[in-house]
């Protein structure tokens, strides 16, 4: 029964995780670019969600609302100010330069937030936390379902957004060939931005349910990032529903080998696992062939 | 021509200067910071090696710098020298680039950096769990510490690796591995052996950081084994080789010195805001330079030529101008 | 071209910011060097450190200073940020040694504290730090290393020794589930905890290890619960102590007592949690309704900056300067081994109270427990200073 | 028998790229692979020079089975190969580019001044002396054709590979190209070659055969193999 109720707890997690990553995955898929300050923006959602709440009382599920739109904002700043410069070198410097931007704007955003905010470690309680649906011998936590369920949500409005719209489908174009897309008119540097802006407000959103489920503090960016990374590759790189299925896998692959293995080699097996797909399927779980 | 000379002599004055450094300096707060720019200028090189030179993105460094230095310490403080400590610990970061570059170098491009990330994240967790305890130097070693040996095992090293640089840089090996970094498929068809090419860079990189590594935990008076472990080692590894020029034999001593100076300095003055400060020079500096300093450098002799072609072909340029105009 | 003018203005800028600051006349001033973490994982600690230290600076320099032979000097403070990043705290502590520091002082957190402390006594400059209880570092022979703050072998018999004198005995919690952290701080209390609960009339159930960064805890609380433990000991660090209670509420496990050291230090324990922090026990070594003199002026101070009374590790860090500026005066010269003498012959009442050392650095200092109640931090031990009730037990989750 | 295939097959998911082939090419003689695009052509340079696995099959250099070897295993052993679609290795100079070749190739040697005046011998004959320090990315697409062969040829090969040297070029490229591998042929190195232009192919080649879904149709001289009328209905039917 404990691996059972380990296995929910893990899944919950996992669509953190998967949520989390899908947007450092468009903008890898689509600029080629690895925004290393990913995990800092995912912080700035959650203070997003914190402040709204403590000043406020703001529902976490609504200010994600807010998050969202505000990190798109933000994405798109960013982009115009600082990534912008390198759209058009060649790949590998693209992804040099932006993860040394990365780096800065990590560092810049990490201190804005202590300076703004405090070191302290925020989270969010609604009076409904803690509450679960029980389900024979297990229990599901109503509020990090409903993270869950919004982690869902959005993935299927981004999915429809991408496979539906003009500019849904103009990112993809992009994303497979930007010469091409240029060619056929499509406007890339519009596509560029939007693509960061709305990888940003994913991150948002993601902040904004992390906040329920984690603690938030500025620190927090780069262990954000790293389980990004290992995310989106696991899941094959720029490919978003494979990012969030390998979220949920890894997710219930800790919590599942936590109980096996004992609490502190979680982690650990976790990332063999990782390691045992990219050696069966080198191209990740859900490459596109 | 005139630059390649100067820059011999700068080049040979600076070496006689951090050679004869700790005969001058009273504080050891200048050797610290000498140290720390030599140290890191041996882990980036030793990182270039591989990712500079070879194309493949190491982002599982600090699995071999931590390896080193586990080993290292650990031999040292059960009495071993430390040279032999040292050599022990390199072997060690390179037996294990052998053990795992063996499988893991077949992955390609973003699969093999996340990859060895994962390698790395292993490596830490696990030694967090084994050794929980903080590794301080017994008080009789610490009432003997002395930082100027430390200085020149961190001297010696960057210049090891950064001499295998060079080396590598003008060798048939380092020529193999810029075809293979160019493009793979095009390296085998001429005859490079890419995977054991590869295999071999991986594995001088990770002796080299394991080396740079055992340094550290010489160097260190305490720390938990799981911090020599910790990506902050591979990450600014990595950004103090592309800030400098990735795949340039300069480049990281010209990034570590920049990195470090700046990084120290803030720190000591602005308190608070150092990150802030550091973090937007840091920004506008890659903006400014987006090959890396190297490639700037290289690039100035043909800019004073723009500029003087630009001051004495005013003429040319006025009906270059007039033709464009409609 | 602009783009090299722009890298050339900040090579040049570094350049200049390298030029030698001003030495510092010699004996002008009493330098007191610290190297705190401002950002990164420990900075929250880190800012209730910083302000019991500059707090106190400025007392003791509003007072005149500090008595030197026959001159009153004022105290100068150096604070530098690790970026709780131990090579850093050493690189930067070896700065401040090559300025003219007299004395260091301590940051926040073990494996910081560890790293600083053996610089220190390389150095052979006095070092008084607070925030850790980790007692294995003042198990090797340092000599210069001082910390007024309780220790792991206090905390260990100090929660039984007030369940005892609290709770009547029929109703006192008999088994003890540990949530052991995996570091060498978690694994010390875990034994001392294990060893010393027979004596006390306790027995340890349960006792399991996770890794910092825990973000699933439902096993090792199923596990608790399972065993039917009604008391929970831990030393999380603050990330993982929200999720532990959440997680606790989620899977209905009410301890009648919980402890979570260091997780619940900071006032935004409350903000994060709500009713749901509240009944959880901490032993942060300070609290702000201490009644030794001068805490009324502390926390006046405190609150006029932050807004609230001065927080559980800014008291302990405050007398960390009262005590150095004593053994200063004492010593008559700043000289670091004169200091470090008179140091180890501290008898000096500060804000957390009378304060003497042992030969092994560490402080005899009160053992204090303090109780979240109402969304406040709430003193519920030792009676003598000015305790409150101890509510008990935790109320269910559910019904609060 | 300088190259033996025999049995060689390669299917890609459910296409069979190759089907069963078998093929010799004779010391000194350019034989010319024709078919249809799809036929499978490049995948048979694929299997021969080692940069694709065969499913079944042998290959064999004088005798000697390399099946199993890697590509660059039978560079050294004398197969050199060049890219349809040129891939010069774009941050290596022109000479580096043929440098590198030369010293990993058949006969290799280490880095000495001599392999650099050999890189720059072939850099003259290919007519690319003049553009030696040029990045590979930098060069127009003749002058990367013939960088491919300069490459493929600092390798010191007993046999290349030519997998369509003369796509793309305007017709006095054409004739340079065609002179640059009569002279190549001089200096007793046999050559298979992938070429759609079939008047080069008629006027270069000494033998052809024609593939089609991965099975030779036809094999001959090259008059007489395009005549036949299973190639014409695979060129014309359609």
């Amino acid at each position: 029964m404990i691996l059972l109720q380990n296995a929910i707890f893990g899944l919950l997690i996992g669509g953190i995780y998967g949520l989390g990553a899908v947007g450092l995955s468009l903008v890898f898929g689509v600029l080629r670019m690895l925004n290393v300050s990913h995990g800092e923006l995912i912080m700035l959602g959650g203070y997003a969600s914190f402040w709204l709440f403590t000043l406020w009382r703001v529902d976490p599920f609504l200010s994600m609302l807010v998050a969202g739109p505000a990190l798109f904002l933000i994405g798109g700043l960013l982009y115009r100010i600082l990534f912008r410069h390198f759209i058009h070198f060649p790949e590998d410097q693209k992804i040099k330069n932006s993860i040394l931007i990365g780096f800065g704007l990590a560092l810049v955003l990490q201190t804005l937030a202590i300076l703004a905010w405090g070191a302290d470690e925020r989270a969010v309680t609604p009076v409904y936390a803690g509450r679960v649906i029980p389900l024979g011998p297990v229990v599901i936590p109503l509020s990090r379902m409903g993270a869950l369920l919004v982690a869902f949500l959005v993935l299927g409005g981004l999915h429809l957004f991408l496979t539906r719209t003009r500019r849904g489908t103009a990112i993809r174009a992009t994303s497979q060939d930007e010469m091409a897309a240029a060619l056929m008119g499509i406007p890339v540097n519009t596509v560029f931005l939007t693509a960061f802006a709305l990888g940003s407000a994913l991150a948002g959103v993601a902040g904004a349910l992390v906040s329920v489920s984690d603690a938030i503090s500025p620190a927090i960016g780069l262990s954000w990032t790293l389980k990004a990374l290992i995310v989106i590759v696991l899941g094959g790189m720029g490919n978003i529903f494979g990012t969030f299925v390998s979220g949920l896998f890894l997710g219930v692959a800790e919590s599942v080998s936590g109980f096996l293995f004992g609490n502190v080699y979680r982690e650990v097996v976790g990332l063999v696992l990782f390691l045992l797909v990219l050696s069966l399927r080198p191209q990740g779980l859900f490459a596109r062939s | 021509m005139r630059i390649g000379a100067a820059v011999r002599v700068m080049a040979l004055a600076g070496a006689a200067a951090l050679v004869v450094m700790p005969a001058f300096t009273a504080t050891s707060v200048v050797l610290n910071w000498g140290f720390l720019i030599l140290l890191y200028t041996a882990l980036a090189q030793s990182w270039n090696l591989l990712g500079g030179f070879g194309g493949q993105v190491n982002l599982g460094h600090a699995a071999f710098f931590g390896l080193g230095a586990l080993t290292t310490r650990i031999l040292w403080l059960h009495g071993m020298a430390v040279s032999a400590a040292l050599l022990a610990g390199t072997a060690a970061a390179a037996a294990a680039g052998l053990v795992i570059g063996a499988p893991g170098l077949r992955l390609r491009g973003p699969y093999f950096a996340v990859g060895t990330l994962a390698v790395a994240e292993i490596l830490r967790i696990t030694v967090g769990n084994i050794l929980p305890e903080v590794s301080s130097l017994p008080a009789a070693r610490l009432a003997a510490y002395a930082i100027t040996p430390r200085y020149y095992l961190a001297l010696g090293l960057a210049a090891c690796v950064t001499i295998t640089a060079r080396m590598l840089a003008h060798s048939r090996f380092g020529y193999g591995l810029a075809a293979m970094r160019e493009d793979e498929e095009v390296a085998e068809a001429i005859g490079v052996s890419t995977f054991r090419y590869k295999l071999l860079a991986f594995i001088i990189s990770s002796g080299f950081a394991g080396a740079a590594g055992g340094v550290f935990g010489y160097y260190h008076l305490s720390f938990y084994p799981q911090f020599a472990f910790n990506p902050v080692w591979t990450f600014d590894a990595l950004l103090i080789t592309f800030l400098g020029g990735v795949g340039t034999v300069w480049g990281p001593l010209a990034g570590a010195v920049f990195f470090l100076l700046l990084r120290e300095v803030l720190a000591l003055r602005l308190g608070e805001l150092h990150l802030l400060i550091f973090g937007v020079l840091f920004i506008l500096i890659v903006a400014a330079l987006p090959g890396g300093f190297v490639e700037a450098w290289r690039s100035l002799p043909v800019m004073r030529r723009e500029l003087v072609a630009e001051a004495s072909n005013s003429v040319a340029d006025s009906v270059r101008r007039r033709r464009r105009s409609p | 071209m602009q783009r090299y003018a722009v890298a050339g203005l900040i090579i040049a800028l570094c350049l200049t910011t390298l030029a030698p600051g001003s030495a510092g006349a010699p004996a002008s001033t009493v330098r007191v060097g610290a190297v705190i973490p401002l950002t990164g994982r420990f900075a929250g600690g880190g800012a209730q450190v910083k302000a019991g230290y500059e707090i106190a600076v400025e007392d003791i320099n509003a007072r005149g200073g500090v008595r030197v032979g026959d001159q009153r000097l004022p105290l100068e403070l150096t604070i530098l940020d690790d970026e709780s990043d131990p090579t850093k705290t050493v690189s930067r502590l070896e700065a401040l040694a090559g300025q003219g520091v007299v004395v260091f002082l301590g940051g926040f957190g073990s494996d910081l504290h560890a790293a600083a402390a053996a610089v220190a006594e390389k150095n052979k400059i006095p070092y008084c730090g607070v925030a850790f209880a980790l007692h294995a570092i003042h198990q090797q022979g340092f000599k210069y290393l001082f910390s007024p703050f309780v220790k792991s072998p206090d905390i260990a018999i100090g929660i039984y020794r007030f369940l005892n004198a609290s709770v009547p005995a029929d109703q006192r919690p008999r088994r003890v589930a540990i949530f052991s952290e995996r570091t060498d701080w978690g694994r010390e209390l875990q034994r001392l905890w294990t060893t010393r609960s027979t004596e006390y009339g306790y027995q340890v159930v349960q006792s399991d290890e996770y890794t910092v960064g825990t973000r699933d805890f439902s096993d090792i609380i199923l596990r608790a619960k399972a065993a039917g433990a009604d008391a929970v000991f831990s030393v999380p660090t603050p990330p993982d102590g929200l999720a532990l209670v959440r997680q606790m509420k989620e899977l209905d496990f009410t301890p009648k007592v919980i402890l979570m050291i260091r997780a619940a230090d900071a006032v935004s324990w409350n903000q994060a949690l709500g009713k749901d922090g509240d009944y959880v026990l901490l032993a942060p070594g300070w609290h702000h309704a201490f009644n030794f003199p001068g805490v009324a002026e502390l926390n006046a101070k405190h609150q006029q900056r932050f807004g609230r009374p001065a927080d559980v590790i800014t008291g302990p860090s405050y007398a960390c300067v009262q005590i150095v500026a004593d053994a200063v005066e004492r010593a008559g010269k700043l000289d670091p081994l004169a200091i470090r003498d008179a140091m180890a012959a501290t008898n000096l009442q500060t804000v957390e109270g009378p304060v003497r050392f042992r030969p092994d650095g560490t402080g005899i200092v009160p053992f204090v427990l303090v109780q979240w109640q109402n969304g406040t931090q709430q003193l519920v031990w030792p009676k003598e200073l000015g305790a409150v009730p101890f509510q008990y037990p935790a109320r269910p989750w559910r019904e609060r | 028998m300088l190259l033996q295939v025999e049995g060689l097959c390669k299917a890609f998911g459910g296409l069979r790229a190759v089907d069963d082939l078998s093929l010799v090419v004779s010391e000194g003689e350019i034989l010319g692979l024709l078919g249809p695009n799809g036929s499978g052509k490049t995948t048979v340079f694929n299997l021969i020079a080692g940069a694709l696995r065969a499913d079944a099959g042998l290959v064999r250099l004088s005798g000697r089975d390399i099946t199993r070897h890697p590509a660059s295993i039978r560079t050294r052993l004398g197969i050199a190969r060049t890219f349809q679609l040129v891939r010069p290795l774009p941050h290596l100079t022109a000479l580096d580019n043929v440098l590198v070749a030369q010293l990993f190739g058949r006969g290799a040697g280490p880095l000495r001044p001599e392999a650099r005046d050999a890189s720059r011998r072939l850099l003259d004959l290919v007519g690319l002396g003049a553009k030696a320090s040029v990045p590979g990315a930098n060069l127009t697409l003749a002058e990367r054709k013939r960088l491919e062969i300069a490459r493929a040829l600092a390798t010191h090969p007993r046999v290349m590979l030519l997998d369509e040297p003369l796509g793309g070029l305007n017709a006095t490229e054409v004739q340079t190209a065609l002179a640059l591998l009569r002279t190549i042929r001089a200096d007793d190195v046999t050559l298979v070659i992938v070429e759609h232009n079939v008047p080069a192919v008629r006027s270069l080649c000494d033998r052809i055969i024609v593939l089609n879904s991965g099975r030779p149709i036809a094999e001959g001289k090259p008059d007489e193999a395009l005549a036949r009328p299973e190639v014409i209905e695979v060129y014309l039917g359609r």
